[in-house]
């Protein structure tokens, strides 16, 4: 009963926030930041150092011994704070980062546009079915039109920059429409979330309270 | 000179890493596997150095030497010191269920962080009053569709006439005007993320060096 | 002239097409391997992926300067007007650089835009404020702005004029701080740029609330509707990453994002030339 | 002083808030008509024959809980009530213990047995492997699916054998959950660790891995792959509906396939049903809701339903979150829609008596 208190508290207090700022939520807010900053630290030193190099290195060395090199590497983090050092700190990350970019290019080229390209690049007559056409045909319009409202470059071309600028126009209302689309159900799904953390406050913390208070015991 | 070993670091791992992702066999497969394992290890150690400039931060406060001291904000960050330190020390001891790092945790910030979570409501009505004005004729369109899907979602449409057709539409614009919007988006946004990738790779881009070009 | 014509017509024409005839092929032959290692389902990404990284290495390095010839996407007086809008007000400026770490390209985007509101902010002695989620991001942030002020010659400018720091590496405890913060200091103008989820919102409200101005840049589709609805110019999806680049008016920079353009009117080939010819072929 | 106190943002959010309450406590009913994109399923379920099997893969977990609960209990209801058999399993962890939450409940509820009206595969991962499995010809490879919890390979049972050597543990947890979606990864892996594991504890896997068939289950004697299932389904709070679709496209005609999702990444979902390679979404609460009152009204009313729980010996906390688990929250949804939409109007009106002020 004293967690679930505890626990009803730390939301009543947080939830102040939107009302206005004020000296409980900026209790909780320096609360929660000292309490995250420890987690983290100690999520890092469990999971990552303990558990993926630390028990790995000393039950089997042999096999794993290579993992002290990156962490070595890694080490040069601490240069950070060092202005004439800095730079050292830099090799971790153009490591990280360098892997990464590599990595990411393949699967970003098949994975959105190959296949943004396979969705939309489809018969836009429908043989029978003038709905489907239709719809081909909108789908088809829309990429192209709100595509070209990422089109960055001046055009030269008189004729071309006209039709440029009725289908960025286009396009824009286009992407609206959907962001609407969007908006409402997001809406939806946070006004749940709402629900269920009020429900837990009517429900399981007063509703608790009152029990206790009428002798219904714990 | 200094500043060109993380620069040949990246567009050699860069290079080395594309190629990796044509090739495959069984030690190209590792090398990747590599990767992944090496990331967390060579990443791990920014968290101290990261750690500190936000206790130093607050210590600034603590002893009142920050921008405009005050004692309500030592004590603010006397409960943040308190906190972290609670924390750390509890959990280098035990993480397990039912030690004080658990508990603190579980009792304390998963109920804030929720909270925080379900707020959105508020903020989502708030800027819904605000932004959706007439007056930007963006937005107005963007308003105008928000309310098609919300009294289609919450039922109001069968209380207003053809309100049937309402619920058709907007699940046909579903299907058809808001795939086509998502994917030229994802278009965009792949493009985009190549280039700077690529940016990345050949030194073009090295805002993350920290200096500028 | 001639040369530079055919080239481009081979680009933006011929290759599109020709990609789009190999296509099916290679698609048929999933999971088999050409010359023992290379997949062939993987060809056409290999042909994009090697014109793609020549076409914006060969524009990064041309000596001419492509600047004039794409529109702005944003403005630089845009940040100069909110950063001496912080200045008029003597108030701070916030910065964030997403809350993702610095393996997703968005963040390297907005810390692009970030090192332009930095420079405008160091020339108005203004404050900057800015929380971080990432603990790897946090180092980039701080050095960028050490950086950037020891060029301007103002190597005291980080310790008085700014506070760089790691807010907290849980999503909705650093949104609860930014937002706490935006509600304290009042700050003249936020900059939230880079990779966000759901706690997008909280930020950008509690910044427009408390009479920001907001510039937002993201590129998650699913946070786009609220960048629009709570921010004063909101970047979505490619024009992030186009920005940075545009704003640092760094000739190799602006360059590569007309090479993007270049990228974007071969795809524009592929999406017409493609509905065409597979409209033409229900037909027989 | 008082319009330091009320500002608007003080107004719109206590407006906010008073209406969840409100709808919390308010005795008011919203009845939901089945819109297009939800009844396909429903219709589904409602024509099917009596004794066909449906299965719904269960993978939602924490803070998306709150909207798709919701959509399997309704689900697995109409399931039930149309004395269709269910299929259940989890892709990942979480998911997979809070399905079976959900089966057993509703399963003592309307009186199943399980094995033979239902069934829960438990965790099924890797995901793409048994997605992939079940499109395969089943009568070739007899056992290749199996039984997840009911197989109980418990590790307490070699606990003798355990405590002499450690890292065996996490190997016989490994394939013990292994063996819940594919029969054939599960021996696979046992071959790797042979040595490891040693011959006695090696031999005893290798027969529970053996003696239980599918034919032990009635549930699936009659199945061979998806043409056998009435539907398969995911419900789900991230993007895991899409590894269906694309697992199971080398069988598009014969899979029927539909998800429930959270309504943010619904906008997403519905170019799948676009290019018909879903039947239809089920978006989070609204979805919920609108399958939840049409149970209710055409097969067994909340009521009904709140009495067989009670009878079958559920605690009160149970019932309330499974007997009207969507369309207690709806009165909440429908005022903060209500609130927003009157927000919105509000600011329109504002907008346009200062202009007219203006001018």
């Amino acid at each position: 009963m004293l967690t679930t208190t505890i626990a009803a508290l730390l939301t009543l207090g947080a939830m102040s926030l939107v009302w206005k700022e004020n000296i409980v939520s900026r209790f909780i807010e320096h609360l929660i930041l000292g309490i995250s900053l420890g987690y983290g630290v100690v999520l890092t030193y469990r999971q990552i150092f303990l558990r993926l190099f630390w028990v790995p290195v000393t039950t089997d060395f042999a096999a794993n011994w290579i993992l002290i090199l990156p962490t070595l590497i890694g080490a040069l983090w601490l240069a950070q704070p060092f202005q004439k050092v800095r730079w050292l700190s830099l090799i971790p990350l153009a490591m990280v980062l360098g892997a990464f970019s590599g990595l990411g290019l393949e699967r970003i080229m098949s994975s959105y546009i190959i296949e943004a390209l396979e969705g939309t690049v489809k018969s836009l007559y429908v043989a029978g079915d003038l709905q489907k056409s239709f719809d081909h045909v909108v789908i088809w319009l829309g990429v192209v039109c709100i595509l070209s409202y990422f089109y960055f470059r001046r055009i030269h071309n008189p004729a071309l920059e006209k039709a440029h600028e009725y289908t960025r126009i286009v396009g824009i209302w286009w992407l609206m429409a959907s962001f609407g689309v969007s908006f409402g159900f997001t809406v939806m799904a946070r006004a749940a979330l709402l629900i269920y953390r009020i429900q837990f406050l009517t429900q399981d913390w007063i509703g608790e309270l009152i029990k206790i208070a009428s002798g219904g015991g714990m | 000179m200094q500043r060109n070993i993380p620069l040949f670091l990246v567009f050699i791992l860069g290079i080395i890493y594309v190629l990796l992702t044509f090739i495959e066999t069984s030690w190209s497969e590792g090398a990747v596997r590599l990767a992944s394992s090496w990331a967390p290890l060579l990443s791990m150690w920014a968290i101290v150095p990261a750690t500190y400039v936000t206790l130093a931060s607050y210590g600034r406060r603590l002893t009142k030497r920050d921008r405009n001291p005050t004692t309500q904000k030592a004590i603010l960050a006397g409960v943040t010191y308190v906190a972290f330190f609670t924390m750390l020390i509890s959990g280098l001891k035990s993480n397990a269920e039912g030690s004080l790092f658990d508990w603190m945790f579980r009792n304390i910030q998963i109920p804030v962080t929720s909270t925080m979570f379900s707020l959105l409501t508020f903020y989502i009505a708030s800027a819904a009053y605000r932004a959706f004005r007439v007056s930007r004729a963006h937005t107005s369109l963007l308003m105008v569709f928000a309310v098609l899907v919300m009294v289609t979602n919450t039922g109001m449409h069968t209380y207003i006439p053809f309100g049937q057709y309402w619920n058709e539409f907007s699940t046909w614009f579903l299907m058809t005007g808001n795939v086509a919007a998502k994917r030229a988006i994802l278009i965009g946004v792949a493009v985009g993320m190549l280039a700077t990738n690529i940016r990345i790779i050949f030194g073009i881009e090295r805002s993350w060096m920290g200096g500028g070009a | 002239m001639n040369r530079s014509i055919l080239i481009n017509v081979l680009l933006v024409v011929v290759l599109p097409i020709v990609l789009l005839l190999i296509f099916p092929y290679t698609n048929q032959h999933a999971g088999d391997l050409f010359l023992g290692f290379f997949p062939v389902d993987k060809t056409v990404s290999f042909i994009a992926l090697v014109l793609l990284i020549s076409v914006i290495v060969k524009y990064a390095y041309e000596q001419k300067s492509h600047a004039s010839e794409i529109r702005e996407v944003i403005p630089r007086k845009f940040i100069r007007e909110g950063i001496g809008r912080c200045a008029e007000m003597g108030r701070p400026c916030m910065f964030v650089p997403g809350t993702s770490s610095p393996s997703d390209v968005a963040t390297i985007a907005g810390l692009a835009i970030g090192s332009v509101t930095i420079d405008e902010a160091i020339d108005l002695d203004v404050f900057i404020d800015s929380p971080q989620r990432d603990y790897m991001v946090m180092p980039i942030t701080k050095s960028l702005l050490e950086e950037r002020a020891m060029l301007k010659g103002r190597p005291d400018y980080p310790s008085t004029h700014s506070d760089v720091f790691l807010a907290s590496t849980v999503q909705f405890t650093h949104a609860q701080l930014v937002a706490g913060r935006l509600e304290r200091d009042r700050h003249g103008f936020a900059v939230f740029a880079g990779m966000f989820w759901a706690e997008m919102l909280i930020m950008l409200e509690a910044a427009t609330m408390n009479g920001a101005m907001v510039l937002s840049g993201v590129d998650s589709v699913v946070q786009m509707p609220f960048a629009v609805a709570a921010s004063d110019k909101a970047l979505l999806g490619e024009e992030l990453y186009a920005a940075g680049a545009q704003l640092s008016e760094e000739k190799r920079l602006v360059n590569s994002v007309v090479a993007q353009d270049l990228i974007k009117s071969l795809l524009f080939t592929a999406l017409i030339v493609g509905a065409l010819a597979t409209t033409i072929q229900s037909f027989f | 002083m008082w319009k330091k106190i009320f500002t608007t943002r003080v107004i719109i959010n206590t407006v906010v808030l008073i209406s969840v309450v409100l709808g919390v406590y308010l005795p008011i009913k919203i009845t939901m008509p089945l819109s297009p994109e939800v009844q396909n399923a429903v219709h589904l379920i409602e024509n099917a024959e009596p004794g066909s099997t449906a299965m719904i893969s269960i993978n939602y977990a924490g803070s998306s809980i709150a909207e798709t609960e919701p959509i399997a209990v309704a689900l697995i209801r109409l399931c039930f009530l149309k004395d269709v058999n269910v299929i259940i399993c989890g892709f990942f962890p979480e998911p997979a213990q809070l399905a079976e939450g959900v089966i057993s409940t509703l399963g003592k509820t309307y009186g199943k047995k399980p094995g033979e009206d239902y069934l829960n595969l438990g965790l099924c991962y890797p995901y793409d492997a048994f997605i992939l499995g079940w499109g395969r010809d089943y009568k070739q490879q007899t056992g290749s699916i199996s039984v997840g919890d009911m197989v109980h390979l418990d590790p307490s049972e070699y606990t003798d054998l355990v405590t002499s050597n450690p890292s065996v543990e996490s190997v016989i947890n490994s394939i013990a959950t292994t063996i819940g979606e594919d029969r054939y990864i599960a021996a696979h892996l046992l071959d790797q660790h042979q040595e490891e594991l040693g011959e006695t504890v090696y031999q005893l896997l290798k027969e529970q891995l053996e003696t239980v068939t599918r034919d032990d289950w009635p549930i699936l004697q009659p199945i061979d792959g998806f043409g056998d299932l009435l539907f398969c389904a995911d419900i789900t709070g991230t993007s895991s509906y899409q590894s269906w679709i694309i697992w199971s496209s080398d069988y598009r005609d014969e899979i029927t396939y539909f998800a429930g999702t959270t309504a943010i990444s619904a906008p997403e979902a519905y170019q799948f049903l676009q290019a018909e390679q879903m039947i239809s979404v089920i978006p989070g609460y609204r979805g919920a809701t609108e399958i939840e009152t049409y149970v209710n009204n055409q097969y067994q009313s909340a009521d009904l339903f709140r009495k067989q729980m009670e009878q079958a010996g559920f605690p009160k906390e149970v019932i309330a979150a499974y007997v009207g688990g969507a369309s207690r929250g709806m009165p909440s949804l429908a005022l903060v829609h209500a609130c927003i939409l009157i927000l919105v109007l509000i600011g329109n009106i504002q907008y346009f008596l200062n202009r007219k002020k203006e001018a």
